[in-house]
Formats: C-alpha cells, sequence, structure tokens
C-alpha cells in the first residue's frame, strides 16, 4: 500500500527518531477504498509528529524553537494535508499560536521569574519523541518476529488440547464481585418532584398579556427558559381560555407562531 | 541437509493442515518433482537416522511433521502438569456477573463493565465456565449465557444458591479481602 | 540426541504457545533443572549445526520451536502459511506506551499521544495485546491498561524488562519532573 508510504518530505534523520515506513495498518479506517477518490494520506499519526517532523524539516533545535515560523509551516501543512477539519491538529496550532502570542508579551525584568511558554510543549515533544524510539524498537522485534512462524497444528492423537487447570478460589471469585458492584455504572435515579401545575396563576398571567396587547405570543406568556411545569401551565391555561371563549388561537402559516388574539365577544362582556 | 529440503521442513513446519507434493512443489518454481521427492526422501531419512523425537508421515491427504507416538503419553502427561492458570481480573468480573445475574446476555454485562467482552466471554466458554442457556426475547434474540457444572465444580459449590447472597456478600468479602484484592488485581492474566 | 532432548523436542513440537523452563522440567519427574539446561543446549545446537530450517528460541516468555526467517516469503508466497498482520504506527504508538507506563488510563495516552485513542485500544484489546488490569482511583475512576502475554510473544519478549529502559533511550526523560526539562534545556544551552 504505497499510499501510506512516508512522504518524500519527511527524511530520517538520526536526531530524531521515528517514521519508520510502516505500510499496511491494523486499522481498516485507514484501508483505501475500492473504488473512488483516493486520498494521498497523511503518514503523520498525530499533530505531535507532525510537528516534529516540522523541526526535522526546518533543522531547528527542539529546546529553542521559533515558534512563528514553525507555526505558520504547521497550518500549512495542515491545509495541504487537508487536515483542517482534523480536531487534534487544530487544538494544536491553537496551542502554537497562544504560545506564540505569550513569546510577543514583554518579559518581566526580574532574572529568574520568567518561564518559557514553550516550556511545556517541549516535554511533550520529547516524551513523544521518547516514545517514537521504543515504537522503533517495537518494530524491529516485532517485524523479526513475523517472519518467524510458530507450529500452530496440534497433532491430531493430542487434539483437542488440555487445559490448564485454573488456580481460582470462591475468594476471588467475591472480590470480583465486590469490583464490580463498587466500580458498576450506577443507575441514573432522578428525584421527581411533583410540582403542581399552576393553570389558575396562568390564566391570570394569560388575560392581563392580552389586556396589553391586541395580538400577543407563545412567548408572552410563558417567558423563554421556562421550567417544564410553566410551559404545560402556560399552554393549558390558553386552551382553557379558548375553550371559555375569551380568547382566539390562530395560526396564519404552517410553523409560524400561534397568535393570541382576544375574543371580541369577551371583549364585549 | 539440501536447501530444498530445508525449505520444506519450514513449510511443513509452518503449515496449520498436510501439504501434498504438489503444493510443495510450488514453493520452488525450479524444483522438479523428482527432486521435491528425493528432498522429501532426506529429510525422512535425517528425522529417523539423527534419532528426532519427530517424524515425517503421509497421511491424510498429504505430508506432515508428526511426533513419535511414543511421546504422546508424556506430553498429555505434561499438559496436565501445565502450571495452574488464573482468570484475569477481567474475566474473573464477566464471571462474577454472570454467576450473579444468569442468564444474561453480552450487552447488560456490557453495560455493566463498561467495556467490550467478547473475547472473554469466549475464553470463559472455552474453558467450560459458562455456556449459552438460551436468547433473550429482546430485539436481535441474543444469546443468554449461565454459569455451568465445571463452574460450581471449581468453587467446590453443590448448586448456584450456595453463593452467597448479596447481603451475605459485604461479610464474606471482609474476610477475603485485602490481599486477595491486591493479587487479583496485580497478578497476571491468562484469561 | 539424549532422551531428555527427544523429549524436549517432542513437547515443544507438540506446543502452540512458548513452555517455560520449569514446565518442561514437569516432563520428567527425575531431571534436574541443570539437565533440562543442557538438554535445551543440546537441541539448540543441534538445529544450528546440523542447519535445519527451524531453531529453538527463547522469547515469549518461554521456549518455542520457529522456522528461520529466510524461508518465510517463500512459504508466503506458496500460501502454505501467512504472516499476521502489520500494527499500525497507532497502534505501536499506543501499545509503546501502554508497555512503559501500564496500568495507565486511556486519558494519559491521549494526553502523550495527542491524539485520541478509543478506537486505537480497542483494536489492541481485540488483538489480545492488552487488557483491562484495573481501576484508576481518580475521578470517573476510568479503565487501566496493561500489556499481555500475547504481547510478549508477538515480539518476541521474554519479560518487560528486555525493552530498553527509558534512561537507556537516546531522548533520556526523567519521569514526570518538571524541573527536569529545565535542567535538560539549561543544560543544553550551557553546552
Amino acid at each position: 500500500m504505497d499510499d501510506l508510504s512516508p512522504p518524500a518530505s519527511v527524511p530520517e534523520t538520526p536526531a530524531v527518531a521515528g517514521h519508520a515506513p510502516v505500510s499496511a495498518s491494523g486499522e481498516a479506517a485507514l484501508a483505501p477504498p475500492e473504488t473512488g477518490f483516493v486520498i494521498d494520506l497523511p503518514h503523520y499519526s498525530g499533530p505531535l509528529d507532525l510537528l516534529l517532523a516540522l523541526i526535522r524539516d526546518e533543522k531547528v533545535d527542539i529546546y529553542d524553537i521559533p515558534v512563528a515560523r514553525i507555526c505558520q509551516q504547521f497550518i500549512a501543512r495542515m491545509h495541504s494535508l487537508k487536515l483542517d477539519e482534523a480536531a487534534d491538529y487544530l487544538e494544536m496550532a491553537a496551542r502554537l499560536l497562544r504560545i506564540k502570542a505569550q513569546m510577543l508579551l514583554p518579559r518581566p525584568d526580574g532574572e529568574e521569574a520568567w518561564e518559557d511558554p514553550r516550556a511545556e510543549l517541549v516535554r511533550r515533544l520529547l516524551e513523544y519523541q521518547q516514545m517514537r524510539e521504543v515504537v522503533d524498537v517495537l518494530e524491529r522485534l516485532g517485524e523479526d518476529r513475523r517472519n518467524r512462524f510458530a507450529r500452530t497444528w496440534v497433532p491430531g492423537p493430542l487434539a483437542p488440547a488440555v487445559q490448564a487447570p485454573l488456580a481460582l478460589s470462591l475468594g476471588e471469585l467475591l472480590a470480583a464481585v465486590d469490583r464490580v458492584l463498587r466500580h458498576a455504572q450506577q443507575p441514573q435515579v432522578h428525584d421527581v418532584i411533583s410540582r403542581p401545575i399552576d393553570v389558575d396563576g396562568f390564566i391570570e398571567v394569560v388575560r392581563a398579556v392580552i389586556a396589553l396587547r391586541a395580538v400577543a405570543r407563545f412567548r408572552d406568556v410563558v417567558p423563554p427558559g421556562a421550567e417544564p411545569w410553566e410551559v404545560l401551565s402556560g399552554l393549558l391555561a390558553l386552551l382553557e381560555l379558548a375553550r371559555r371563549g375569551e380568547l382566539r388561537l390562530a395560526q396564519p402559516r404552517p410553523f409560524a407562531s400561534v397568535e393570541i388574539r382576544r375574543e371580541l365577544a369577551g371583549e364585549a362582556a | 541437509m539440501n536447501s530444498l529440503a530445508k525449505l520444506l521442513e519450514a513449510a511443513l513446519f509452518a503449515s496449520p493442515r498436510p501439504i501434498t507434493t504438489e503444493e510443495l512443489a510450488t514453493l520452488d518454481a525450479e524444483a522438479s518433482p523428482a527432486a521435491v521427492q528425493a528432498a522429501l526422501d532426506e529429510l525422512r531419512e535425517h528425522y529417523d537416522v539423527d534419532g528426532h523425537a519427530v517424524e515425517l508421515v503421509d497421511a491424510g491427504g498429504g505430508w506432515q511433521i508428526l511426533t513419535r507416538p511414543e511421546y504422546t503419553e508424556a506430553i498429555e502427561r505434561a499438559q496436565l502438569a501445565l502450571r495452574p492458570r488464573r482468570l484475569s481480573p477481567a474475566a474473573l468480573e464477566t464471571l462474577a456477573i454472570v454467576a450473579y445475574r444468569q442468564p444474561i446476555g453480552r450487552a447488560e454485562i456490557e453495560e455493566i463493565r463498561g467495556v467490550d467482552v467478547g473475547s472473554v466471554l469466549k475464553s470463559l466458554h472455552e474453558r467450560g465456565l459458562i455456556d449459552v442457556v438460551g436468547r433473550s426475547e429482546a430485539l436481535g434474540r441474543p444469546l443468554l449465557y449461565g454459569t455451568t457444572d465445571a463452574f460450581l465444580e471449581q468453587f467446590a459449590l453443590r448448586h448456584l444458591e450456595e453463593l452467597p447472597r448479596a447481603d451475605e456478600l459485604a461479610v464474606a468479602l471482609r474476610e477475603h479481602e485485602p490481599e486477595t484484592l491486591d493479587q487479583v488485581i496485580h497478578h497476571d492474566e491468562a484469561s
């Protein structure tokens, strides 16, 4: 799968570990579809990987990263690799911008008080780089083992292989029960507090509103952010008043707000 | 041994099934059928003359390397003598859930444990500690699991009712608790 | 080969997994540990000197007979056996972190890798390379992962200590000490 090989712009240097050309992947997500549009997939396994590659390409000192330049490069590479939507990369771009801004702030005059805003990033990069070194070791060991076959076939007379006996006590089982009980997701129990629906109260509200306005809307009766019981009370109050003939409810168009008007008969009364 | 014989040895060793002479011939495009046959003879003779514990046998539709019959008993004995394996914490917790909630489906166990339990269920089933006891009426009619007689035997229980009830657990656990729990969590797994 | 060496050959041949020296010793109650070791040496030497296509390897937590790498390609081409699929870079990175920092939770891995690792953890778990080994005491009691015996076997490691120690790596870090970095930085500037 050549489309997964590292881009030519990522050379191997002894200064920075990583980037052995691993091709086939264990993740189906990386397998290109049989037909159609095949993107030249970026080989970076994450934003730190991309950042390390840039530091290597630009031949800059990891302990003294020119943040402005690297940040620019990072964002440019994100664009060219169509990673603009990837949250992990966006977060790193934002982090770089923040560091860049912090670098621009005037340093206090005191000698030792200033903490390099890049320090945390350098720590993470070093940690990541160390881990890439381990990856190289694992890759070498894994590849060596992968190239040797063990005997997988158990000869007939012996099959099925006898399972080794279990070392398992009731105490251990009970300890497991205890762990399950302690760690299992507690069912979400909601305390339901019954609130009386205050239809009468809202009838007064509605009367007050339609006394002031020729045409009112539902939100005039029930303010935004109202609790469910208030919404229900308001709705029932409206329906009740419409039934009593004090107001008229109309919806001019589908999905339009319901208009609340005084019933002329009611007004006359 | 010549290089063709060595190649055949590697292939016969690695293959999960017997291999025919024709299949063996595909290993080396330049080898004639006669050469393959000669290499097979050489390999067989080598195992016999050198007194290996294995032999080259043509049985069941192809060639295979088999241990000689005189070792069968020793190997079976050794397999029985394998050091007892412990269950991983993941397997134990799953077993505990099945024991107390049976019959129970995979989805419910996963809901309690918060992780995929497919492979754990498989290994518990292979060990004979749990078995399929029916199907749920729920959507998709998932399989329901329960514990087996081997499970009871493992814990020297006569029947499931001998497992401590939930309200007895607190007492039972206090007896075993501190060291067992720690051991269970830190021992290496053999699920 | 002496009879003990032959017995060991039969057992190693019959087992699909690595066998420890202690397990091999149970094959013959009368054999001393030294005798078992001597027999293993004899067997290994025999495979090497006689030019067999297989060799005796001490890896993955025990002894195992494996084919030599030079035959792999031919065997795979003839489709007599298949190598397992390679792990993706993402999976290897995650595995490296779990191997060095176990027991470790998902959030810490993501902190080091800078990306979401949910699906990678799932696939490593499905392949049996990592397992849940407990729960953290931290908020939400997240699951903690560790490597398995299958991990050792797949990378031909006898034990985790065979991996280079952190301070042996080119980029040496002292763990979790904020001032270390400062020292490193200033040391570097001074030099």
